[in-house]
């Protein structure tokens, strides 16, 4: 269960800070004109979102309550 | 498709400033702001003392640095090559001004109603004026433009926003030169859509050699030069313009 | 536009009034346009009026941009052949002198004393205009001439104002002193024209740009912007410039050719030229036999041989040549090949022919004599010489629309040239570098006017009166100035000692009409001195001028461009054409036009109406007759008399035509009015003057009046050299002081704009490296410049900033003529005029009476306490 | 089981508030209050308060005494996370003292970073709102912005956090005004050995997630400058290695000197032995060695091959307008060296000669940072425009003051509530107790 949710998170993170990165904002290449706007505003935020995500997974990892004893 | 660029006759240019002048007026730029500048260069001892004069708006570089390290893409290249400033999106971090290695940008470092010469909070000319600052305020500058319908720098001149030539993108719309282009006596500057092999530019163009400043900087400035030679290093210029603001 | 409608609708509450101002913080206060009337809804509205630049020299054509009935922008008018849609940056700039808050904006009354900084209470158009009709006619009562009316700028044609002078009979005093006049003179003398020397630039090949400030200033009838728009199409044609200049600037990368000159020294060049020309042969003998009074025979006294014909009134003197057929004397109207040079015996007297005496007075001025006294190079001067000799391709002939006229692509491009102590004799001799290769009236020669008008000068100048004292105030017709076209500086001297001068009636009453000598003329100290004499000073200006401020009774607030004025030309020299000044709005302020002020001012002092008044004058002026002429006993508006005159022109709808298309362009200028060879007759009848016996026989009247050498000197048949008085200044003065116009500024006028200002901010000193290393100063350090006086030994100072540059001799300095205000905020603490530390009058003036514009100086650091 | 501290109450002056300390804060706050006022006009007025101006025909700087202090402060936030995640890695337990000031000290450090960077806008707010909403991954700035202040920052806010529990729990055994604060903080930790195994692996992994982000982190911070063909003296590949090492000394001497205070005022000799300064000692005098040459090969590429606008810019660092700076920062680099190295060989330590070498390369990095800033601008002109110049006004000078005192007034808060230096678990009695 806690691992679950710690890699979970971690691949969740990891993940919205790949595709807000490289496809969500601006859009890479020659495309001069595109290129200004991102593609989804405010994915650099959702980039900001993964990083902490990600990083939550350990507080997570960390705080998560037994259920039952190993 | 239109590819805007500028050519500058270097052979015609008087050095007289009447574009830097143009532009003041056209475009409503504070003090000391000069989106069109010209150097004024002498070279060599006396009595062989060459001088020269060199114009100098935007680049609108097809590899523009300033697009490039624009951290939100207030600056722009538009697909007719013009490259402008959203001054609603601008931050003001002036990293454009940095990257640009023609030292065209200019920011505002003030309100604008504190940037205007004179003091035209005169109710008699207030009266006269509507209270528009400067009273020779052009309209055109606070619509937006082109098919992105984005503010282009030039409109209200924000206070702590970035702005530099424009091409006069609110007259190209309209089918009119820029206004360095329009008022200079000589005819020294020109200015049209090289794309297009027929237009008077790309034939002067083919006609002549030309160069462009900075080359080696990889920016393709869409600014050519006809006659004489870029600055050296053993270039002086003479008459600087000297800036207070 | 909206989020300016938002923000006004805003601004209603005190609440919202808060979300403003942290909207304003938030997103950095966007300022959008203020509308002229805020609750205007819709787009603004927009149109282009034509109008004509009002703050330069020449009224290029414009259109004024309006927004809602303000002015936004100026444009240049595209017909306009002057400037074809263009304009220069003073032309851009001007916008701003509308809507400038440092403007008088009504008329004002000084109420302290004069001499000092002015304080005035602002007073009715009524009171002022009251004040100054009394005085007027208090003095015009015992002698109109009393009161002196004193113009700077000459805007447009003089009718308006030139009425007002004749109207009440007063005298007149222009600026030309200071500008071209000499030259204008030299010009009238020699070939009869109005002007001086510029070339026909669609077809030169050689142009000696002879102090031509090609990037900075006008020339001869134009201002800078339309002769450069010539000069660089004819170079893409190949013509090669040789720029005659202690500086390089003024031509900057436009001159091929870079002939550094010593200041003063242009009579000595011109005389080398001529000597090389003459020696390697590059004479046009048929031109010289036809057209000069060069075979005229010269006894030893140096007059003409003349014979009688005809009796009493009907009496006249006709010179004699010597006839190669008839081999013996003939009377000049009857000769058949006359000889061009010779000396020839007739009853025992020598006589040598005009052209021999001319030769022979060549010889002394050689190259190699020429290079000391110039401080060029000998090889390059007869380099010079060569070359213009060849290209003028002398006896070549060509067709221009069917007519066949020689063909001499060679001239000369020389403006404020005449600005010297030797300026006339220069001016002549320059003119005879032309004359030699038959070059003047000629395709693609020598101009110095665009049609072969002769002025009435050149037979005014057949006979030069010296009369007897007393004189008047302008020494006209007297033993100093036999040829005097009115110069301040010796009005100047006059008035402060006209003993002096056997002058006994000094004027009282002056009124300035767009004029600010304390700034813009040297000699400023005595100039103010002057000032202080007139009993009475109204000022017409747009600002307050330093001479207003200092010296103004009463000043009336005259409008800038917003008003009529007219008739002006707008050709270039090739089109013929004619525009007028539209006020594009209402004059700001309380201020108005000249035309209204002088018919209100005419009208006060009663001299509006009637036969011989104002409106008559002005319909003699515009050649209103008939139908068009304005009634004698009704004020018109300004807007009647241009819509009369353009009627009388034959216009549709009048002034309607021009507030439609903004210029009237009449068509070519044709061959025949524009080629003095072409003309008919020939150059309009004027034998042109290549040597000048009436000079020589006024210096014989002056001299028997026992006028001083300093006065007569100068007054010779032939240019002849002497050494500027400024020469015998001590040797510490070792630098020559040069003035010149900058691109950015129009002598003192344009001061107070503030666009201006940014580009050319303050004044400077130009100076060669080597020369600032010499006396030990840096870019930007302050220096004092201190002129010498040779004539009183007096010395003059002011502080500036040192500006480096190659571009200039040596032994010269130079300093932009503009600058030296105080009156108008934006204008004050831009550094000294050099009008401050040139000397005036004697020796520093031509002996035409007019400004020279050369002086020795030194030049040493600011730093340290010598502020003795 | 009562934990043995050195002073009576909660551990390392915890919840203790000195009138030394109270003085600090007001002055502190004051200061702060100062910047903020600065900070306000320049808002009001537009930055024509500042020094700054245009490049080119304005003869100024663009960027001067802001930026300085933004990669000044990201520089010092490295050190921090590198100790604490070095500590983890490699278990160096004798260091553990030092590893949550520095994690403190990293965390402060970014913090300031980001507000030095909302200073330097000329629309602050606008500036907020659009690098979350168009940043751009193109742009340099993006990797400063989002990795370094985001990333990096909440990583290190993640790991103080975990850091700070086990102590938070012991604390909130004491009934103190703080012991609800401390419960919260605890959040139900039972120092029970899954715990802590928990803990000792999440650290881990934690530590070695940050490592790499680090290096890029600063790199990118480099790149800001260092991607830049039109300034001559930025266009280098040297550039983020550099700043990366430059990050690291400054960072290790504000630690050292961080620690010093705290060893003085929180009671912290038990722990904080010389042995640890020693070993910051030696950690500073190696990244000094590296950045030493760096700096030397720098110089060697700006006056040996270079351009001549490169050239030109060298020669002002060396012999013009910025040369007392220049060598001013190279002495303070130079004498620490000399200093740090005596002390290696020799290996005695004294602390007051460290905290001075702290001190010294940190003004250096400072200087160093204001030289990569200003003279490119004001002399790296591509086309022939007068050289410029820049002076800082009050206005900058009050607003990084403000800033700097903001950094101490936090760290000053944060030592009243968690204990500065983690407290010794049983784990090391049992070493102290064996050896």
């Amino acid at each position: 269960m806690r691992r679950w949710w710690t890699w979970g998170m971690v691949i969740a993170g990891g993940a919205l800070m790949t595709i807000s990165y490289f496809f969500l904002a601006a859009p890479w290449g020659e495309d001069t004109v595109a290129n200004s706007d991102p593609r989804l505003e405010f994915a650099p935020l959702l980039f900001v979102i993964g990083v902490i995500v990600a990083f939550s997974a350990a507080v997570v990892y960390e705080l998560m309550p037994d259920r039952t004893d190993e | 498709m239109t590819k805007y660029a500028m050519v500058v006759d270097l052979n015609r240019c008087q050095g007289c400033r009447a574009c830097m002048e143009a532009c003041k007026v056209e475009n409503n730029t504070a003090e000391g702001v000069f989106w069109m500048h010209v150097f004024r260069f002498e070279t060599g001892e006396f009595p062989d003392t060459r001088q020269s004069y060199l114009p100098r708006p935007c680049m609108h570089c097809d590899n523009a640095p300033c697009v490039k390290v624009c951290p939100v893409g207030a600056r722009y290249k538009r697909e007719d090559g013009l490259v402008l400033t959203d001054f609603e999106r601008c931050i003001g971090c002036r990293y454009c001004e940095l990257a640009c290695p023609y030292g065209v940008n200019y920011f505002n470092w003030r309100k604008p109603a504190d940037s205007y010469f004179l003091d035209w909070g005169d109710t008699d000319i207030q009266a006269a004026t509507g209270g528009a600052i400067p009273p020779y305020r052009n309209p055109d500058l606070d619509e937006p433009q082109g098919a992105e319908r984005r503010m282009t720098a030039g409109g209200g001149h924000h206070k702590g926003v970035m702005e530099k030539c424009t091409f006069c993108v609110h007259r190209v719309e309209k089918g009119m030169l820029p206004a360095c282009v329009t008022t200079c006596p000589v005819a020294a500057l020109r200015f049209g859509d090289v794309e297009d092999a027929a237009s008077p530019v790309s034939k002067f163009l083919r006609e002549h050699e030309h160069f462009r400043l900075l080359e080696e900087t990889g920016t393709e400035p869409s600014v050519f030069y006809v006659g004489g030679n870029p600055p050296g290093s053993e270039t002086r210029q003479i008459e600087t313009i000297e800036v207070g603001v | 536009m909206l989020s300016l409608t938002r923000r006004r609708f805003l601004q209603g509450s005190a609440v919202t009034a808060g979300a403003l101002a942290a909207h304003r913080w938030l997103f950095g206060g966007l300022e959008t346009l203020a509308r002229a009337d805020p609750l205007a809804q819709g787009p603004p509205v927009e149109d282009m009026f034509p109008t004509t630049c009002w703050i330069g020299k020449q009224d290029c054509g414009m259109l004024a941009r309006r927004i809602d009935g303000r002015v936004v922008k100026f444009e240049g008018h595209p017909g306009n052949p002057r400037n074809a849609g263009t304009l220069c940056p003073k032309g851009q700039a001007q916008i701003v002198s509308i809507y400038d808050p440092n403007r008088v904006k009504t008329p004002l009354v000084r109420t302290n004393a004069k001499g000092q900084k002015g304080e005035f209470r602002p007073t009715s158009w009524d009171e002022a205009i009251t004040m100054i009709a009394d005085q007027v006619n208090e003095v015009r009562a015992r002698n109109p001439k009393l009161v002196l009316w004193q113009k700077g700028r000459s805007k447009a044609k003089d009718f308006y104002d030139d009425a007002f002078v004749k109207s009440i009979g007063c005298s007149k005093l222009g600026h030309g002193a200071y500008c071209s006049d000499a030259g204008y003179r030299a010009l009238e003398y020699t070939i009869g024209l109005h002007g001086v020397q510029h070339p026909d630039f669609q077809n030169v090949d050689y142009l000696l740009a002879w102090g031509w400030n090609i990037t900075n200033a006008g020339g001869n009838k134009f201002c800078w912007l339309t002769w450069p728009r010539q000069m660089v199409v004819a170079r893409e044609r190949g013509m090669k410039i040789v720029h005659i200049d202690p500086r390089l600037r003024s031509a900057g990368p436009f001159a091929d050719k870079w002939l550094p000159i010593k200041p003063g020294t242009d009579l000595a060049l011109a005389l080398a030229l001529c000597h090389e020309l003459v020696n390697q042969g590059y004479v046009d003998t048929e031109y010289l036999t036809n057209y000069t009074n060069g075979p005229h025979l010269v006894g030893e006294d140096g007059l003409f041989l003349t014979e009688t014909v005809g009796e009493g009134d009907e009496a006249e003197q006709v010179p004699i040549v010597w006839s190669a057929s008839a081999d013996g004397p003939v009377r000049a109207d009857q000769a058949s090949q006359a000889k061009l040079d010779g000396t020839y015996e007739i009853d025992g007297a020598t006589y040598r022919t005009a052209y021999q005496a001319f030769t022979e007075h060549l010889a002394q001025y050689d190259p190699d004599w020429a290079e000391v006294v110039c401080g060029l190079d000998a090889q390059q001067i007869r380099q010079v010489a060569r070359e213009f000799g060849e290209h003028a391709r002398i006896g070549s002939t060509t067709v221009v629309d069917g007519v066949q006229i020689p063909y001499r692509p060679v001239s000369i491009m020389s403006y404020h040239m005449a600005q010297q102590e030797l300026g006339f004799q220069a001016l002549r001799a320059m003119t005879y570098v032309a004359m030699l290769v038959g070059a003047v009236g000629a395709v693609g020669g020598m101009f110095s006017d665009f049609e072969w008008k002769i002025h009435k000068n050149y037979a005014a100048f057949e006979e030069l009166t010296v009369g007897d004292p007393p004189y008047d105030y302008m020494l006209n017709k007297s033993k100093y100035f036999p040829i005097n076209t009115g110069f301040p500086g010796v009005v100047a001297k006059v008035m402060l000692d006209p003993e002096r001068y056997e002058v006994e009636e000094l004027p009282e009453v002056c009124i300035l009409h767009m004029v600010n000598p304390v700034a813009a003329f040297p000699g400023q100290a005595e100039i103010m001195a002057s000032y202080e004499k007139f009993r009475f000073v109204a000022a017409i200006t747009p600002w307050l001028s330093e001479t207003a401020d200092y010296y103004a009774d009463v000043v009336l607030p005259a409008a800038t461009i917003e008003k009529y004025e007219g008739v002006i030309s707008a050709s270039d020299g090739i089109l013929d054409a004619k525009t007028l000044r539209l006020p594009p709005m209402e004059p700001l302020f309380e201020s108005r036009g000249e035309i209204d002020i002088y018919l209100d001012l005419t009208e006060a002092i009663g001299t509006l109406f009637g036969d011989d008044g104002y409106l008559a004058v002005v319909n003699s002026e515009l050649k209103l007759e008939g139908e068009f002429a304005l009634p004698l006993d009704r004020k018109p508006t300004p807007r009647e008399i241009f819509d009369r005159w353009a009627r009388s022109q034959g216009l549709e709808g009048g002034i309607e035509y021009f507030e439609r298309n903004g210029v009237w362009v009449k068509g070519l200028i044709p061959p025949e009015k524009r080629y003095g060879y072409a003309a008919d007759p020939p150059f309009g009848g004027a034998l042109h003057r290549i040597y000048g016996a009436s000079l020589l026989a006024a210096q014989r009247q002056m001299q028997s009046k026992g006028a001083d050498e300093i006065y007569w000197r100068d007054y010779t048949a032939l240019p002849t050299w002497r050494a500027p008085t400024m020469e015998s200044s001590p040797a510490e003065y070792d630098l020559y002081l040069i003035s010149y116009h900058m691109i950015e500024h129009k002598q003192s006028r344009t001061g107070m704009v503030p666009l201006l200002n940014e580009l050319a901010p303050h004044q400077r000193v130009d100076m060669c490296p080597r020369t600032a290393r010499r006396i030990g100063v840096a870019e930007g350090d302050e220096v004092w410049v201190e002129s010498h006086n040779a004539v009183t030994a007096e010395t003059r100072r002011v502080k500036t900033v040192v500006a480096l540059t190659e571009g200039i001799r040596p032994d010269t300095v130079a300093m932009p003529h503009h600058y030296g205000l105080w009156s108008v905020p934006e204008s004050s603490d831009r550094g000294p005029t050099p009008n401050a530390i040139y000397p005036t009058g004697e020796g520093y003036m031509a002996n035409t009476a007019d400004q020279s514009f050369h002086v020795k100086v030194r030049v040493y650091p600011a730093n340290g306490g010598d502020e003795a | 089981m009562a934990v043995r501290t050195t002073t009576p109450g909660l551990p390392y002056g915890v919840g203790r508030l000195t009138t030394a300390w109270k003085a600090f804060v007001a002055i502190a706050a004051a200061v702060v209050a100062l910047g903020l006022y600065a900070f306000l006009r320049e808002v009001t007025q537009g930055m024509r308060v500042t020094g700054l101006r245009n490049l080119g025909t304005g003869g100024g700087a663009t960027w001067g005494l802001y930026i300085t202090f933004v990669v000044y402060f990201i520089g010092v936030s490295f050190a921090g996370i590198t100790i604490a995640a070095l500590i983890r890695l490699f278990d160096l337990r004798h260091l553990r003292p030092l590893a949550r000031m520095a994690e403190v000290l990293t965390v402060v450090a970014l913090v300031l970073g980001a507000f030095a960077i909302v200073v330097d806008l000329g629309q602050p707010v606008r500036g907020v709102i659009n690098l979350f909403r168009y940043a751009r991954p193109q742009s340099p700035f993006f990797g400063t912005f989002a990795l370094v202040l985001a990333g990096y920052f909440f990583a290190s806010l993640v790991y103080l956090y975990l850091g700070s529990r086990r102590d938070a729990a012991t604390m909130a055994r004491e009934p103190t005004r703080l012991q609800g604060l401390h419960r919260f903080v605890a959040a139900g930790y039972g120092d029970t050995p899954a715990e802590r195994e928990r803990h000792r692996r999440a650290s881990f992994w934690l530590a070695l997630a940050i490592l790499p982000l680090l290096v890029i982190a600063h790199s990118t911070l480099g790149f800001v400058f260092g991607l830049q063909i039109g300034r001559p003296g930025w266009y280098s590949a040297l550039q983020a290695p550099g700043f990366v090492v430059l990050a690291g000394v400054s960072g290790i001497g504000l630690l050292i000197v961080l620690a010093a205070i705290v060893r003085r005022t929180c009671g912290g000799e038990d722990c904080l032995t010389e042995r640890v300064f020693a070993w910051l000692g030696r950690f500073l005098l190696v990244l000094l060695l590296v950045y030493v040459y760096f700096l030397a090969t720098e110089l060697l590429t700006g006056t040996y091959a270079a351009g001549e606008r490169e050239v030109d810019v060298t020669r002002q660092l060396l012999t013009g307008d910025y040369a007392w700076i220049f060598w001013a920062s190279v002495a303070l680099l130079v004498l620490p060296l000399g200093v740090l190295a005596w002390q290696a060989l020799s290996r005695r330590w004294s602390i007051g000669l460290l905290v001075a070498s702290g001190v010294a390369v940190n003004l250096a990095a400072i200087g160093k940072r204001y030289l990569i800033a200003v003279p490119s601008q004001t002399h790296g002109q591509l086309l022939p425009y007068e050289a410029g110049s820049y002076a800082p006004t009050w206005i900058e000078y009050a607003v990084v003051a403000g800033l700097l005192a903001l950094g101490a007034l936090v760290i000053a808060l944060f030592m009243k509530f968690i204990p500065i230096i983690e407290l010794p678990d049983e784990s090391r009695e049992e070493v102290t107790a064996d050896a």
